[in-house]
């Protein structure tokens, strides 16, 4: 457990893992009193420039690898992957056009958007589905991606299961082969300039233990 | 005129104004001095930035037009009629400012968007769909631009006062040529101002037009779309290509603001 | 009945004007009145941009009270020239030819034509920052007339002026707002220019009227010290001649003309009480004074450091010191001999 | 005073200005319509709500206050001061108003930031760390909303003209007494203007706030970064949110701006 | 020297101003000129509101030419009134010796004086907007006079006035712009003003001045058309008495003193040649004219509708008409004998 007096560990996560790490930041800092954790959450990409500009913060949890390895010379040691996400199809609520693979989005008529290939989750879309797709936009993020289809402007779009799941009952997911291809690899690592390396350790491990295992997956992760 | 300053401008303002002008300058010389200037001929002549720049140049140019049509009459009404009513739509005029721009964009959706209200019935009465199309980008533009150029035209509309439409009228100026004849010219500084504003506001609009609009190259991908979603790959090239956005604004408006709006008097 | 009756309370503040007139079409009013007495506010009461608590104004039997500022036909000279900034001084005149629907080219020629009536063509092209003070008046008197409206309303037209253009100004009101349909409400501070442009004359203080009627007689009787500290003028009426003025009675007064008097139309001779020589009953002097009348001592009243002496028979005034007057031993009933040197006399075109 | 309207406001001008209104207002309503009501009081009383609200009201006003007192001077200076710099100065100002606000942020972390060249020289002379601390945030909204400021009043102040300030120069004020006793008070309605613009702005500010400040609960995390973390996890409480944020700025912006600033005449 | 030097060339468009003039201390200079002569142009060069091209103007021994308006300590009261919108009528004339560094309370008490002698004092906590025209020039007045200023620039401060607030205003400038260490510069369009308030005047014509001297030399015999125009006065010095005035060489001439003359000091009788009678030389003829004279005719010569003859000896003006003249068969060398009534002679005080 942690030392006595209070301590502030600074975590920063993909705006992705917000849902999961708030919740694991009770039952965190419930085993290890005097610690408060605060995150600070948005795209990994900014998260990693940051930490190359000078931002304090003690762990590091980035939605790809590629953002992960931009921060190397940054990191107390290597990165591990701590959970996996896969893309699916949301649809609007119980499939109404009847959509079944990454084949149907290629019918006529049909509203289908997916992030833009810049971005983690348009490069993972490229991987497993080509160019075939004909979207009517490819979004910058994956929340704008699922905004489409619950506000009912999109047939179908390429998401994250986990969307899917915080998404709730607005809309149904597709799950199609291809996404396999694409896996998208969520790491973690503690910084090396972190002044709580004991506390930033420990929290790492909590989300590679299983409290963060059960977590993770509640919202929809795949294990690493 | 060969005006003298009548004593010119207080000393002590010097101070602030330098530093205002160090807050705005200072971070734009820093991101020159980083940008790789060897590579910018090279990323500003990718067809990406080229189709976003011209999108941008015409959305921004057709929602600035839209605003002035539509705003300058709201400023002038929220400026000259009286009653509770007003002030309380004076405060409404400002929603769009606060908004945050993704949830504006929300909001536009669930107005036009397939299922929203209106945008049902325009697809339902003319097969129009608005979302994914580049009359989205101008309407999320004016959205959120619109605002910035009621709010400063009110502000002259007011300093102003009514003396000379007051005197226009007794010389027989119906109230529609008191506003072209009167209204509208004396107005000509401030609307200068509110045209840069909004112009400025929708060249830079991020968040409402990728909510509302999508982003899709060459029709509803503008460059500050282009700018974020070069930034996930490559920072450096997203900043050359914010850069270019700079200079042409800053060309445009230059251009754009001939003299006649500096001033009357 | 054609021109205009209004009657008017209205407030500011705590200021409140009660006032009812009205100006029979082809006429002139004069609103004379001390600072502060509610000239300018009458003016903007009539032309509606000031709303009155109670009261209707009618122009040629329309009850314009509910009708807005720009249709009805009311043109308002304000104090303040208030020139359009934006607009060149051709164009400011040309503004409410526009307004009324002309276009452009004729409204322009309209305005030329009014600026060069007030000696301000040269101006035309010049913007208002770059007019001197009373060069931006006549340009805003020319502004006012290029509208012929149907009624005139003038506030101070002549503040400003020099003599020159005073006078020319002068002239050209006083052919315009004879206009058959128009009728014209003209304050002023100058008892002259009520004498020579106006028909009748209202007093106001403090809001109310305090003195009104024909401008002669007022002007020449007047009932309010404010108005005997302005006015107090013998005037007499008649017939224009080349050399003065023939009475209704015959009797000539030898004066000099104004420069728009006319010989055979009518006219008024205008002389201050000051310039009125007394003399004992008797011959007339030999002298320059060529108008002498025989008349008898009515009333002698102190008027300022003077003594104002009103006569029986020619009904004119004069003005003596203390000293004269206990000289002449001059007393009601004394008969006596009045001169008045033809110089002195100024000749007026009459209204009527 | 009792003053008429001279004739009103010409009828032709009421279409476009409901037109603009529809386009302010509806979408707002279409999305209160949309959101689930009584699930706001949990979501404006939960904590992370609650901490964020509070930073984005101190923040904002702070920056406010920054940006009156640097802009006002700049927007003096830039109205009033003649030649060629001044007139390139005033396009300058502009830059912020196009960039994006993240390459704006990026652009202030360049600057400020450990290996910029003014973060580096502050940090090594007063160990102080500007970037994800509150003090960030108020910069980069400052950085954002000071153009909205100086470019309306530059307009206000160039269409007032240099009438008062000239006689109160006759009448010995010196310039510092000038700008203090009649320059801004003419100006209040405009600032008025200015400040709601420039708060309005600072209250949504994301982009420039999440990439130099980060999103640090109760440091850095105002009220639009707590929208975009909500919406994350859940889009409507997302809306919610952000609803809550235009209530509190309305009310914040109605009693802030008090008659006063309304006009002087 | 102390007063005021200025040598002034400036432009405005294709207006040229050119003019150099001095102002002694403790003395009023009248510029008078038809419209657009220049003369706001002058006061605003004068004041620092108007760059010269060449030319300096030297204030009590300092050159102010580069020195920025506010230090100058020159006041300039423009056409315009121009108050200040957003303070109350009291805070508009306490800005000056508020901006000299006085506190809030006793700059108060200054204005209130100074709006008590404008007779503004009722009006004090007014905002401008609630003032007449007239009202509204008072205050400027006060508020040009409250900064105590070493050189006063009046630009036609009685215009807008009437009648009694223009006296009681002319007699406020008479007391207050002599003060020791202070000059004036005056601009108006009536010549009484400047027969009363000014030692000198200037006349300005198309940007020069066409005429300058005393202004009793200027106003009695004008050189340049538009001077005759509003001037051509009589005008004899002399010392006031309770029954008019006496000349240097002990004549008396009868008349009626002014409210602000002093028996005992120096004054002017002024009387207009209209009012000044002849008679054939001989006795004087036994009326109530109080002041006859011997002179002889010296010229004759016709202005306007009259003859204006000028005599030897008492250097008398008399306007006849042509008809008179000849009847009195008046001719260069004609002894004559000249007659003005008391009641049309006013005596003003002097200013030297
Ligand atoms: N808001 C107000 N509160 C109180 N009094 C006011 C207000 N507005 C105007 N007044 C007063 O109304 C009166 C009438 O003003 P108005 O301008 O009609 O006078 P005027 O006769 O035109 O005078 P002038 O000859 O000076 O132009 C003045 O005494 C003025 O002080
Ligand atoms: N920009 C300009 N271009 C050309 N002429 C100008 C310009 N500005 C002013 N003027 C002229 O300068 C002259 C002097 O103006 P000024 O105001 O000094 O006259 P003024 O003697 O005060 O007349 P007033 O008695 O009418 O007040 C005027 O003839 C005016 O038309
Ligand atoms: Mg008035
Ligand atoms: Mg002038």
């Amino acid at each position: 457990s942690g030392q006595a007096g209070h301590s502030t560990l600074t975590v920063f996560a993909a705006a992705s893992l917000t849902e999961s790490f708030t919740a694991l930041e009770k039952r965190f800092e419930a085993e290890h009193t005097g610690v408060d954790v605060v995150f600070s959450f948005a795209g990994s990409s900014q998260l990693a420039q940051q930490i190359n500009e000078g931002a304090r913060a003690d762990v590091f949890a980035s939605a790809d690898e590629a953002n992960m390895n931009k921060v190397t010379a940054h990191l107390a040691g290597l990165p591990a992957v701590f959970a996996t996400n896969q893309l699916t199809i949301a649809v609007a609520p119980g499939n109404p056009k009847g959509i079944r693979g990454l084949a149907d989005l290629a019918r006529p008529g049909l509203a289908v958007v997916v992030c833009a290939p810049q971005v983690p989750c348009g490069a993972a879309t490229r991987k497993a589905a080509g160019t075939a797709l004909k979207p009517v936009s490819e979004e910058q993020d994956v929340k704008a991606v699922l905004t489409k289809v619950t506000a009912g402007e999109a047939d179908a779009g390429l998401v994250y299961r986990t969307d899917v799941r915080s998404a709730g009952e607005k809309v149904t997911g597709v799950d199609f082969p291809e996404a396999a291809q694409a896996v998208n690899r969520y790491p973690i690592a503690a910084l090396a300039e972190s002044a709580q390396a004991e506390a930033a350790r420990q929290f790492t491990e909590f989300v590679l233990g299983p409290a963060g295992r059960e977590e993770l997956t509640r919202v929809g992760f795949g294990a690493p | 005129m060969a005006r003298h300053d009548p004593g010119g401008i207080p000393r002590l303002l010097w101070v602030p104004a330098a530093c205002a002008l160090a807050l705005v300058v200072l971070p734009v010389v820093g991101l020159v001095l980083r940008t790789d200037l060897a590579r910018l001929p090279e990323l500003v002549v990718a067809p990406a930035a080229l189709s976003a720049l011209e999108l941008s140049l015409t959305t921004a140019a057709m929602s600035t037009v839209t605003c002035v049509i539509l705003g300058v009459p709201l400023a002038v009404v929220l400026a000259r009629a009286r009653g509770r009513a007003v002030r309380f739509l004076r405060a409404v005029v400002l929603l769009p400012l606060v908004l945050p721009p993704v949830v504006g964009g929300l909001a536009l959706l669930y107005l036009l968007g397939r299922n929203g209200f209106l945008g049902y019935a325009l697809d339902a009465a003319t097969g129009v769909r608005l979302p994914f199309t580049t009359a989205a980008v101008v309407i999320a533009q004016t959205f959120v631009a619109m605002p910035f150029l009621v709010v400063s035209l009110e502000g002259a509309l007011r300093s102003a006062g009514t003396g000379y439409e007051r005197v226009a009228a007794t010389l027989g100026a119906r109230p529609w040529t008191v506003f072209r004849r009167v209204t509208l010219p004396l107005l000509l500084p401030a609307l200068g101002s509110g045209v840069v504003l909004s112009f400025a506001r929708a060249l830079g609009e991020f968040g409402a037009t990728i909510t509302f609009a999508g982003s899709l190259q060459g029709v509803t991908r503008t460059l500050p779309l282009e700018v974020y979603a070069q930034s996930e790959s490559d920072v450096d090239s997203a900043v050359a290509v914010a850069l270019l956005l700079v200079v042409v604004a800053i060309l445009v408006i230059a251009l754009a603001r001939p003299r006649a709006l500096e001033g009357v008097r | 009945m054609t021109g205009l009756t209004a009657r008017l309370t209205l407030s500011r503040g705590t200021f409140t004007l009660d006032v009812d007139l009205s100006v029979p079409a082809g006429t002139v009013l004069a609103v004379l009145g001390p600072n502060g007495a509610g000239k300018s506010t009458l003016l903007d009461g009539l032309v509606g941009l000031h709303r009155p608590d109670r009261g209707a104004v009618v122009l040629g039997g329309r009850d314009v009270t509910a009708v807005p500022v720009h249709s009805r036909r009311i043109a308002l000279l304000a104090q303040d020239a208030m020139l359009f900034p934006h607009l060149s001084v051709l164009d400011n005149v040309a503004f409410a030819p526009r307004s009324a629907g002309l276009g452009r080219a004729t409204a322009r020629d309209r305005a030329r034509h009014w600026l060069s009536e007030v000696d301000a063509g040269a101006l035309a092209d010049r913007g208002p920052a770059q007019l001197s003070g009373g060069q931006a008046q006549r340009v805003a008197v020319a502004r006012a007339l290029a509208g012929e409206p149907e009624l005139l309303l003038l506030d101070e037209p002549l503040a400003a002026l020099d003599v020159d253009a005073a006078r020319a100004v002068r002239g050209l009101l006083r052919r315009v707002i004879r206009a058959e349909d128009r009728c014209t409400v003209l304050v002023t501070h100058d008892p002259l220019d009520a004498l020579t442009l106006a028909d009748h004359v209202v007093v106001l203080d403090a809001g109310r009227v305090v003195e009104r009627g024909p401008v002669r007689d007022v002007l020449a009787a007047p009932r309010t010290a404010f108005t005997a500290r302005i006015a107090g003028l013998n005037l007499v009426p008649g017939t224009v001649t080349g050399a003065g003025l023939r009475t209704g009675d015959g009797q000539v007064i030898a004066g000099v003309a104004a420069a728009d008097a006319v010989a055979g139309q009518a006219g008024v001779a205008v002389f201050p009480p000051s310039a009125v020589a007394v003399f004992p009953a008797g011959d007339p002097p030999g002298g320059s004074p060529r108008n002498t009348v025989a008349a008898t001592v009515a009333t002698l009243e102190p008027h300022g450091p003077v003594i104002r002496l009103r006569t029986a028979g020619s009904g004119w005034a004069a003005d003596l010191t203390p000293a004269a007057v206990a000289e002449l031993g001059l007393e009601p009933g004394v008969p006596v001999r009045l001169a008045v040197k033809a110089a002195a006399v100024t000749v007026h075109p009459a209204l009527d």
